[in-house]
């Protein structure tokens, strides 16, 4: 049996037996819906027809619909693609790289975290579709035999982007799925209604809790999660590519890779952060994801977030030190120029607040937690919108330097993947368990405040 | 397995054996420089290049200790105390590191090229503001001083609650830790940039302070392994299990891949993009240094990544203990294809004798003061309240 | 593709050589008069014959052939001589026509007046005829009307005018056709009517002067090409002044600076506003609008004096500008012979003085010449006298519009109206036209037969290209019927020509076989004699009195000025013209008044504020460097209303500020009081930011730097191309090598090159809202940057297109490979494959890439989404299209592709003929349009190219070649000939 | 037609002592079901290691080889493009792909394997003899096939080891 030091901070607070966790989680999925969620659903769901009804207008009439321009290919589209794939990083981060840091206070939180990725790569996903000019000829990047003998172009990471972000989806999602099998076994066998059943069921696999299939399944998650966590750099990595291969000044730049992966987590906790604080109280799993937890996400946030800091300045400093006129007018143009309010705007939420988390009272101070990751998702859409929009509007030559301005359709898009995002979250917290029981189980004897074994022979409770 | 059962280690001694086996490296160490001063004739960039070389990969171990170190008590991990105090011992020899960095500003003239004021260009004259004498010098110090407080204080901690356990000394490393990884943060890139990318100085990557870390920490991995796996042979460490050795395994594995995934990240960019000012790196290295070039990759990446992708062999305590060894040779190769292009040029840059003996030098002198500092302490942390945590713990 | 795919392997394996040769076949001509040559003779005659017998019935569409031609070939170009004139400009041009449209004009080389290069107007003009605004058919009262009633109607009414003796005008603009003067002295005798001829911008003061220094009206050739110091008083003889394109080409001869050609000419400029001329100058001197007169007789003074002529009162100026002047002086003086005075003032005393310092200079008979006259620019303000006091009964307007370009408009509004008769002879609806009784549509030139004399003794023929598009009959042939003459007009002209010029020549003996030949030459140049003017200096003192009594008056100047495209707005409003950006300004779509930074300032008015100055419509402000403080310039042509689609009417007519002094029209106007009136109106401003940021984007070095160090300003060059390492090896490409090298020192912005590729490239417009928005279309751009202060700066520009890289970075990026590198070094584009990421134009250092936003050309799948704001895709603007060229779909990136369609067709006719491919036959169409030269492209492999020499010569640089992009495109250094 | 007899524990504690005692008194334990993986019971059982990772490992390789292959063959003998004047075989933006390819494999041919091996998947039916497995039961299942003694000696031996309602029935395999 594990040794877990007394002086560590419960991972469960409360007094919980095995049963008593099966149904906390499966409370929601059980109880009947309340009004507040069929609001937020109903809300969620018009916002995304809203948007899919100006994605169908931009692609009916093209992108001229857009703001963007001879000079500023990209705007919002790129923005926000960059933006949800980053948040879209964090479920895969905690559940992959978090298991091979043995961080046991992930099993609350992964299950939530990873379903967020799937939808926030899915709204990413959306946007490299429709900034396309030919969205019905979208299917030319696949590299599908044909008479012509065509063929992609491997050179380019916007194609490598396809590659990454498929196989990203993917894998999250057969992670996540794997990971459901057992739970979705649970909650059939604590559904009465039939028909419940069945379909939970099928769900399941016709998961039955044997051992052999445990110890497979282990092994399985544990060699996903060491295939994962190459993924999640490599995503973040080949979407720094996109930037960071090109010859624009503000763009071309070595350390873009690591730089936007510890970017990505970073908006990726602040994300997870945001909609766990409102779950955990909706859902009352208020001794599941304790603020414990919401600490050690904080410290993640601090440590993402600095080294973004550092990536910043030293991007500033390299530019003065190349002494290439082009790169160091990009950064004095980003910190003084027309764009300035968007540079400072990026700086004071993703380097600067952050570091009030070095306080330990604010790290577990629930509001400002919140407060804090709302800033810090605003900030690193900024990031995005400095480096697409800055870099391009001034670069090489002065002749063609152009300012951009988003139209309402680009907003309208913009939104309308929230409505997607939220809507799909809302279904997920109905049907599925937002909690990862039978990981919560596997170390509640060990982490929970006061475990209730109901052990027939006389054990020691917790070995010292 | 019930793990309660802590053994008690047999106390290190530093006895004439090792200090003689010492005595003979150092000797190798010193008869090579000779060699290559008097017999080899090397020109004096080769040589200087060769002490920095040398004085760097000594600091890399002590400040890749210190690093690991504090990472793993920032996050509160508790498996490395069972040999924590290989790590603090390494880590008390980087004020050494500096003494040694030190012994090679006399060639600064011919390892820096940017340090000849008279013959500069106009990027270079611009960069003065940052790359001259004094400035570097004033860096140079504060890293120093600021590392080695670090290290001593850490260190001070630990022991002391050998003898009177204190709640609150857990709290002071963690914050200290805290500190010095802001510290380290900008420290590690910009001595980077001083000591290393300033070689090329015309050159510049953003990256470069990352690489050179990831090349540092795992060089002070490997070197932790092997001393690990050492001491456990000799029943220093007996609680060091083969647990503690498969995530060391994990480490050496996992880091070597960020390693190269940094190294392919600046090489992809920079080829792609083509650029003149950045691709003269790699062309000088390419055309010059083709097959060290290429043997770099392989040995710091395709070795350790398929020798160490099974579960049995992070497990196999001797096996492990040779793979570390390849890959730290594999970042000596490293840092030598990081300064000797640049330093020495493709003319006067060889692999002789010089290159190989002159290490064993400076391995005699950080093992010296390692064993020295080792033996000053218990070899395990006494009342560390996460000991028993640490000893008994297991993979899937 | 797999066709091609294997076609150039091919190439690879069998072909080392340059060029693809296939056997000779037995059939191959080799003698100097070819087979194919005479079929081209041969077919041209025919060709016309047809033409003319078929215009009797309109044609609305293009109908397959029941029988076909036989010298028209389906997919093959025809081209016809013939000549553009229109006002300032004339230009002897090959008409190119496909399937028996046509759909681009083209310098013919055998002109002696405009043997390379055209105007932008030139370039432009094929759309005229294609005008969707053309009256379709003759109206009566706004109804129509047939032909015979009309002309019937007509001419009963003339008829009885004229036996009761009333007076009948006959408006015209200047005609410098022959035959049409003949024509009309006949319309005259016959009716008893008078003939006017009509300039919106006159130079009747030039000719008074001239008749009063020279005694004759005579407007005399100039030679810029001859003066080695041009010293020009607010005279835009680049862009808009007399005759642009020829001056142009004389002028880029002194431009064109190379070891076997080291002298460069001296160019000042003295102005108020900032001219395209004056962007040009070496020493531009900016003075007020109103001193024009004071500095004239300031430089006559410094220069007669000397030459001990009287001199009047001193004239005072701030020291700055007098040094200037006497600089000026005393360079002119240096060149006596060879220097050129030149003012761009209607006013005759100014041009008195002018006459009087050329004579003083002795230019005369060298840099000015008599003998070889031009004959535009007749037009006078009689007409307007007659039309406002004789009481015409009838008045016929041939293509003029004084309604919109006179400032009298409604006096002439209530004379025609007046007038019992009123006939149109527009082919074009506008403002004056609309006031007409009958309408009877003439045809567009490219449609019917036509000649002229643009100079003494120079001949040239127009001739009919297409089939008529609607019910229109050419003025001329009107006249004809009138007066009861049967024959067709053609056959008058060619009578006209037989009796004339026959006899002029002594090549050809058979009439016929000379016809054939002027029709294939397109000029028929007599030879003449100089004469050399008597030079009364009478006139001088009134003159300098008159000058200098000018009173510079409170308030501010207003200037009015030609635009380079727009020119007087006379004609149809060619969307090309509109959306093709000022070269000074880089605005486009509609005019402005520009205003000094320092007015700006004080007035804190920004690019776009509306203001109102004196009585006219609120007209939005721009800041122009290098404007004079007190004098404000607004370009002509612009307002025009009627007979236009809502959506091309721009800008606000500033004619009515013109102001007529005893009878000669004044083109600036004293007293105007400028306000700001809190609207705002977008601008389409393509060049936002005017300062190359210390980039090495232009080089420029000054003339006596240069004689020291011929790459002086281009040091840069030669390091950045030893340090160009790669990590890679090169391609190398074994056939061609395509590569241009522009000089930027003969390039004087003129835009002809932009027209010409639009036209070549069926590039869409986009309108003014797309323009303001940066979804400008045009393929190649002509940047412009401003160094040095805001007061006086200097100018240089820099055309852009496609640099052709072969480390391109848009290719690299493109996830689909729709952009890739040919084997002969071109940046290809494959519009097929292309799915619009835009991903290839953000990572293209140059920005030359344009992407098809909305539905511009209608090619697009989805229905009802196109954006025409000028219904330049409707199916008769459509007919113009170049069908070698794709029509591009809503979401491609396109940009230029070194005329790819041209390269191919010469190397075929190359292969055809079984001969290597001869440098300088193949012509990129903005190289061809380029009336400068400074653009040349061809081969680099060929190390005997023109385009590879200047590849080597000192001056030649690679745009951000830093970068390590290796573009195809070279430029030469601009060299500035400053004091 | 043997039986099956199965009880349950409230505690993997005390299920871990029951399996030892059960394997020590030589009874073959058919299997055992558990709400989450109990560890040490792998062990315990002495099952053999998943060789599931040896699937990832190989489909991983045959996935990297494949893609980069492809990609070399595209543009070196497919169709060789001359594109922003790189090298036909330019190796290094070969990698990216290649690299999802690989895990893209591995990932899937792992999951694909663990489904089948485990014959888990859409629509099967699970023998379930106590709901609870799934919630706070470790279920120990003892059959009488693999087994040289009686039923009751099984259902003693399983109450001896400390099950709770032990049962048996007749199955039918």
């Amino acid at each position: 049996m594990m040794h877990v030091s007394p002086i560590r901070e419960p991972l469960i607070n409360g007094e919980k037996s095995y049963n008593d966790i099966t149904n906390d989680v499966m409370a929601p999925v059980k109880a009947k819906p309340g009004k507040l969620w069929y609001v937020g659903l109903t809300i969620s769901a018009l916002l995304a027809l809203a948007g899919v009804g100006a994605i169908i207008y931009t692609i009916w009439n093209g992108i001229g619909l857009w703001g963007v321009n001879r000079t500023i290919g990209w705007g919002w589209s790129i923005t926000n693609f960059v933006w949800w794939v980053g948040i879209g990083h964090v479920g895969t981060f905690i559940s992959a790289i978090l298991l091979l840091f043995r961080q046991k206070w992930r099993t609350s939180i992964n299950r939530a975290a990873e379903a967020m990725t799937l939808f926030a790569v899915m709204c990413a996903g959306l946007f490299p579709l429709i900034h396309m000019g030919r969205l019905p000829l979208g299917f030319f990047i696949f590299p599908y035999p044909n008479t012509r003998e065509l063929w992609p172009n491997f050179n380019s990471p916007l194609l490598w982007d396809v590659f990454a972000i498929t196989t990203y989806l993917l894998v999250s999602l057969l992670f996540w799925y794997m990971g459901l099998i057992p739970d979705l076994g649970t909650i059939r066998d604590k559904m009465k209604t039939a028909w419940k059943k069945k379909v939970y069921n099928f769900l399941s696999f016709g998961w039955k809790g044997s051992a052999r299939h445990w110890s497979r399944h282990e092994s399985m998650s544990l060699i996903l999660a060491g295939l994962a966590a190459p993924l999640v750099l490599s995503v973040h990595t080949i979407v720094s590519f996109d930037f960071a291969t090109s010859i624009i000044p503000g763009w071309h730049t070595t350390i873009f890779p690591p730089y936007f992966v510890s970017g990505a987590v970073f908006s990726g906790f602040a994300m997870v952060l945001t909609l766990m604080i409102v779950t955990r109280k909706a859902l009352n799993l208020e001794e599941y994801i304790t603020v414990g937890h919401v600490e050690s996400m904080n410290k993640v946030i601090i440590a993402t977030g600095s080294i973004v800091g550092i990536a910043y300045i030293t991007e500033l400093f390299m530019a003065w030190y190349s002494g290439v006129e082009y790169e160091r007018y990009a950064f004095v143009n980003r910190a003084l120029g027309p764009y300035a309010w968007a540079y400072w705007i990026m700086m004071t939420c993703n380097v600067i607040s952050p570091q009030l988390l070095w306080i330990r009272k604010l790290r577990r101070n629930l509001a400002f937690t919140f407060g804090l990751s709302i800033f810090i998702n605003i900030g690193m859409w900024f990031e995005r919108f400095v480096i697409v929009v800055t870099s391009l509007h001034r670069d090489y030559l002065p002749s063609s330097w152009a300012m951009y301005k988003p139209t309402w359709v680009e907003v309208l898009i913009y939104l309308g993947t929230f409505g997607i995002f939220f809507t799909f979250f809302f279904i997920f917290i109905r049907v599925f368990p937002v909690i990862a029981m039978a990981e919560v189980k596997s170390v509640a004897r060990s982490s929970a405040r006061k475990f209730l074994g109901k052990s027939v022979k006389q054990k020691p409770e917790k070995n010292h | 397995m019930e793990k309660q059962n802590i053994q008690e280690p047999v106390p290190f001694q530093f006895n004439q054996k090792i200090k003689k086996w010492l005595l003979i490296a150092a000797g190798i160490g010193l008869l090579a420089l000779l060699w290559g001063i008097l017999i080899t004739q090397a020109p004096a960039s080769r040589i200087w290049a060769n002490l920095w070389m040398n004085a760097l990969m000594f600091l890399f171990l002590g400040l890749g200790a210190l690093f690991f170190w504090t990472v793993n008590s920032l996050g509160e991990s508790t498996w490395q105390i069972n040999f924590q105090r290989v790590l603090e011992a390494m880590a008390l020899t980087i004020p050494f590191a500096g003494l040694f960095l030190i012994l090679a500003f006399p060639g600064m003239g011919s390892i820096f090229e940017w340090t000849h004021t008279e013959h500069h260009d106009e990027i270079l004259s611009e960069k003065s503001a940052y790359l001259n004498i004094p400035f570097w010098m004033v860096r140079f110090a504060i890293y120093f001083i600021a590392w080695s407080f670090f290290a001593f204080y850490l260190r001070k901690i630990s022991v002391k609650n050998d003898f009177e356990p204190r709640e609150t000394y857990l709290k002071k490393t963690r914050s200290t830790s805290g500190w010095f990884m802001v510290f380290f943060a900008v420290s590690s890139s910009m001595a980077a940039w001083d000591w290393l990318m300033s070689i090329d100085a015309h050159w510049f990557s953003t990256l470069y302070g990352w690489y050179i870390f990831s090349g540092m920490f795992v060089s002070a991995l490997s070197v932790i392994i092997i001393i690990t796996v050492a001491f456990k042979k000799f029943n220093i460490l007996p609680n060091v299990n083969r647990e503690h050795l498969h995530d060391l395994g994990k480490f050496l594995f996992g880091f070597s891949i960020f390693w190269a995934y940094l190294w392919i990240s600046q090489f992809l960019l920079i080829w792609y993009a083509n650029i003149p000012e950045e691709t003269i790196y790699y062309i000088t290295r390419k055309e010059h240094f083709n097959d060290l070039f290429y043997l770099n990759v392989g040995i710091n990446f395709l070795f350790p990544f398929l020798a160490l992708m099974t579960r049995n062999a992070k497990r196999q305590t001797t096996y492990l203990a040779i793979i570390a060894l390849v890959v730290l040779l594999g970042h000596y190769l490293d840092l030598y294809l990081a300064i000797f292009p640049g330093a020495v040029g493709h003319e006067a840059a060889s692999i002789g004798l010089l290159e190989i003996g002159l290490p064993f030098f400076y391995l005699a002198a950080f093992l010296t003061i390692f064993f020295v500092v080792f033996g000053k302490a218990k070899p395990v942390p006494q009342n560390h309240p996460y000991l028993i945590e640490s000893s008994s713990y297991e993979n899937i | 593709m797999s066709e091609e795919k294997k076609y150039w392997h091919l190439l690879e394996e069998f072909e080392p050589v340059k060029d693809i040769r296939l056997p000779k076949g037995p059939e191959e001509v080799t003698s100097p008069v070819s087979r194919r040559n005479f079929l081209k003779a041969l077919g041209l005659g025919t060709a016309s014959a047809a033409l003319i017998a078929s215009c009797k019935r309109p044609v609305e569409k293009a109908i397959p052939y029941f029988i076909k031609p036989e010298e028209i070939a389906p997919g093959k170009a025809v081209y016809y001589a013939s000549s553009y004139f229109s006002q300032n400009e004339y230009c002897n041009v090959l008409v190119k026509v496909r399937d028996s449209r046509p759909i681009k004009l083209e310098p013919n080389p055998k002109s002696q007046v405009t043997p390379n290069g055209t105007s932008g107007k030139v370039q432009a003009s094929v759309m005229d005829v294609y005008n969707i605004n053309r009256y379709e058919h003759p109206l009566k009262d706004g109804e129509p009307v047939s032909w015979e009633d009309a002309d019937n109607e007509i001419k009963n009414q003339l008829r009885n005018l004229a036996n009761e003796g009333q007076t009948i005008l006959l408006i015209t603009p200047t005609l410098i056709s022959p035959s049409t003067k003949k024509l009309i002295a006949e319309f005259v005798s016959t009716f008893g009517a008078e003939w006017h001829q009509y300039d919106a911008v006159p130079m009747n003061g030039y000719r008074e002067a001239n008749l009063r220094v020279f005694g004759t009206d005579a407007i005399p050739e100039y030679h810029f090409d001859k003066a080695d110091c041009i010293v020009s008083v607010g005279c835009d003889f680049l862009g808009t002044w007399l005759s642009p394109i020829e001056f142009t080409r004389q002028y880029a001869h002194r431009r064109d600076l190379h070891r076997e050609n080291p002298n460069l000419n001296k160019h000042y400029q003295i102005e108020a506003g900032m001219s395209l001329t004056g962007s040009n100058a070496d020493d531009r001197i900016k003075v007020e609008r109103e001193d024009y007169g004071k500095i004239l007789a300031y430089l006559h003074n410094k220069i007669t004096l000397s030459s001990s002529t009287t001199a009047t009162t001193n004239i005072q100026f701030p020291q700055e500008t007098a040094n200037a002047l006497d600089n000026v002086a005393k360079t002119l003086l240096q060149n006596k012979g060879n220097s050129l005075l030149v003012c761009g003032d209607n006013n005759p005393d100014h041009q008195v003085l002018v006459n009087s310092i050329n004579q003083t200079l002795g230019n005369i008979g060298k840099t000015i010449r008599f003998g070889r006259n031009y004959n535009h620019y007749r037009g006078t303000e009689e007409w307007f006298e007659r039309l406002s006091n004789a009481n015409p009964r009838a008045v016929i307007l041939w293509d003029v519009n004084p309604i919109y370009n006179h400032p009298e408009s409604e006096k002439i509004k209530d004379a025609i109206e007046n007038a019992s008769l009123t006939v149109s002879l527009h082919s074009l609806p506008d403002e004056t036209a609309e006031l007409c009784r009958y309408v009877l549509p003439s045809t567009g030139y490219l449609e019917c037969w036509d000649d002229a004399e643009y100079k003494t003794g120079i001949y040239s023929v127009m001739q009919p290209t297409l089939h008529k598009l609607f019910d229109s009959r050419q003025a001329q042939e009107t006249l004809l019927t009138w007066l009861g003459n049967e024959n067709s007009w053609a056959d008058y002209i060619k009578n006209h020509w037989n009796t004339n010029y026959f006899p002029l020549q002594n090549q050809n003996t058979d009439q016929e076989r000379y016809w054939v030949e002027i029709l294939r030459n397109g000029e028929f140049v007599s030879d003449n004699t100089e004469t050399s003017p008597s030079f009364n200096s009478g006139e001088i003192g009134i003159a300098l009195n008159n000058s200098v009594s000018e009173n510079s008056g409170e308030g501010f100047t207003v200037e009015l000025v030609e635009n380079v495209n727009i020119g007087t707005g006379h004609g149809p409003l060619n969307p090309w013209l509109q959306e093709c950006p000022d070269p000074v300004t880089r605005i486009a779509w509609g005019n402005y008044a520009s205003i000094s930074p320092r007015l700006a300032r004080e007035m804190e008015i920004k690019n776009g504020d509306v203001v109102l100055i004196g009585d006219m419509p609120g007209i939005p402000a721009f800041v122009q460097p290098g404007q004079a403080d007190k004098t404000i310039s607004i370009a002509l042509g612009y307002g025009r209303r009627s007979g236009i689609p809502e959506d091309l009417v721009t800008g606000v007519n500033a004619f009515p500020l013109t102001k007529i002094k005893n009878g000669f029209r004044n083109y600036s106007s004293s007293g105007f009081n400028i306000k700001k009136t809190g609207e705002f109106e977008k601008l389409a401003l393509v060049q936002g930011h005017q300062s190359m940021e210390g980039r090495p984007i232009v080089r420029v070095a000054t003339y006596e730097e240069w004689k020291e160090n011929p790459a002086a300003g281009n040091e840069m060059h030669e390091k950045v191309k030893h340090h160009l390492h790669s990590l890679y090896e090169k391609h190398d490409y074994p056939g061609h090598k395509w590569g241009m090298a522009i000089d930027l020192n003969k390039c004087i912005g003129c835009s002809a090159c932009v027209l010409a590729c639009n036209t070549e490239n069926n590039i869409p417009v986009v309108g003014k809202k797309e323009v303001s928005r940066a979804h400008e279309m045009h393929w190649l751009r002509i940047d412009r940057y401003y160094t040095g202060n805001e007061e006086n700066p200097e100018v240089v520009r820099q055309p852009v297109m496609c640099q052709h890289c072969d480390n391109a970075p848009c290719e690299n990026v493109c996830p689909v490979a729709a952009t890739n590198h040919s084997d002969e070094g071109l940046n290809q584009m494959a519009y097929n494959r292309c799915i619009g990421t835009r991903y290839c134009n953000n990572n293209c250092p140059y920005k030359v890439r344009r992407f098809n936003w909305l539905d511009y050309t209608g090619a697009d799948a989805i229905p009802n989404n196109r954006y025409d704001p000028a219904n330049m895709t409707l199916d008769l603007p459509r007919m113009r299209h170049n069908p070698d060229v794709t029509v591009r779909a809503k979401g491609v990136i396109e940009k230029c592709s070194f005329c790819v369609q041209r390269i191919q067709k010469e190397k075929l006719d190359a292969k055809k003929e079984g001969r290597p491919m001869q440098d300088g036959k193949l012509k990129s169409a903005c190289q061809q349009a380029c009336p400068a030269d400074a653009i040349v492209f061809g081969d680099l492999n060929d190390p005997n190219s023109k385009v590879s020499k200047l590849m080597k010569d000192p001056r030649n640089y690679h745009l951000l070649e830093e970068l390590h992009t290796l573009p195809s495109v070279g430029y030469l250094t601009k060299i500035k000939n400053k004091s | 037609m043997s039986s099956i007899v199965y009880g349950h524990f409230t505690d993997e504690l005390d299920l871990l002592d029951a399996v030892k005692e059960l394997q020590e008194k030589g009874i073959k334990i058919a299997d055992v079901r558990t709400p989450f993986p109990v560890h040490g019971l792998d062990t315990a059982l002495n099952l053999r290691r998943s060789r599931l990772p040896k699937v990832a490992f190989i489909a991983g390789a045959v996935g990297g080889t494949l893609g980069m292959l492809f990609q070399i063959w595209v543009f070196t003998v497919g169709w060789p493009l001359n594109i922003g004047g790189k090298p036909q075989l330019a190796i290094p933006s070969f990698i990216p792909v290649a690299f999802e390819l690989t895990v893209l494999f591995a990932a899937f041919a792992m999951g694909i394997a663990f489904l089948l091996r485990s014959n888990l998947g859409p629509g099967q039916i699970p023998d379930i003899l106590d709901e609870d497995v799934t919630n706070d039961h470790f279920q120990v299942i003892l059959s009488e096939k693999n087994n040289q003694v009686t039923e009751p000696e099984l259902i003693e031996a399983l109450k001896a080891a400390g099950a709770l309602d032990v049962k048996h029935v007749n199955s039918t395999k």
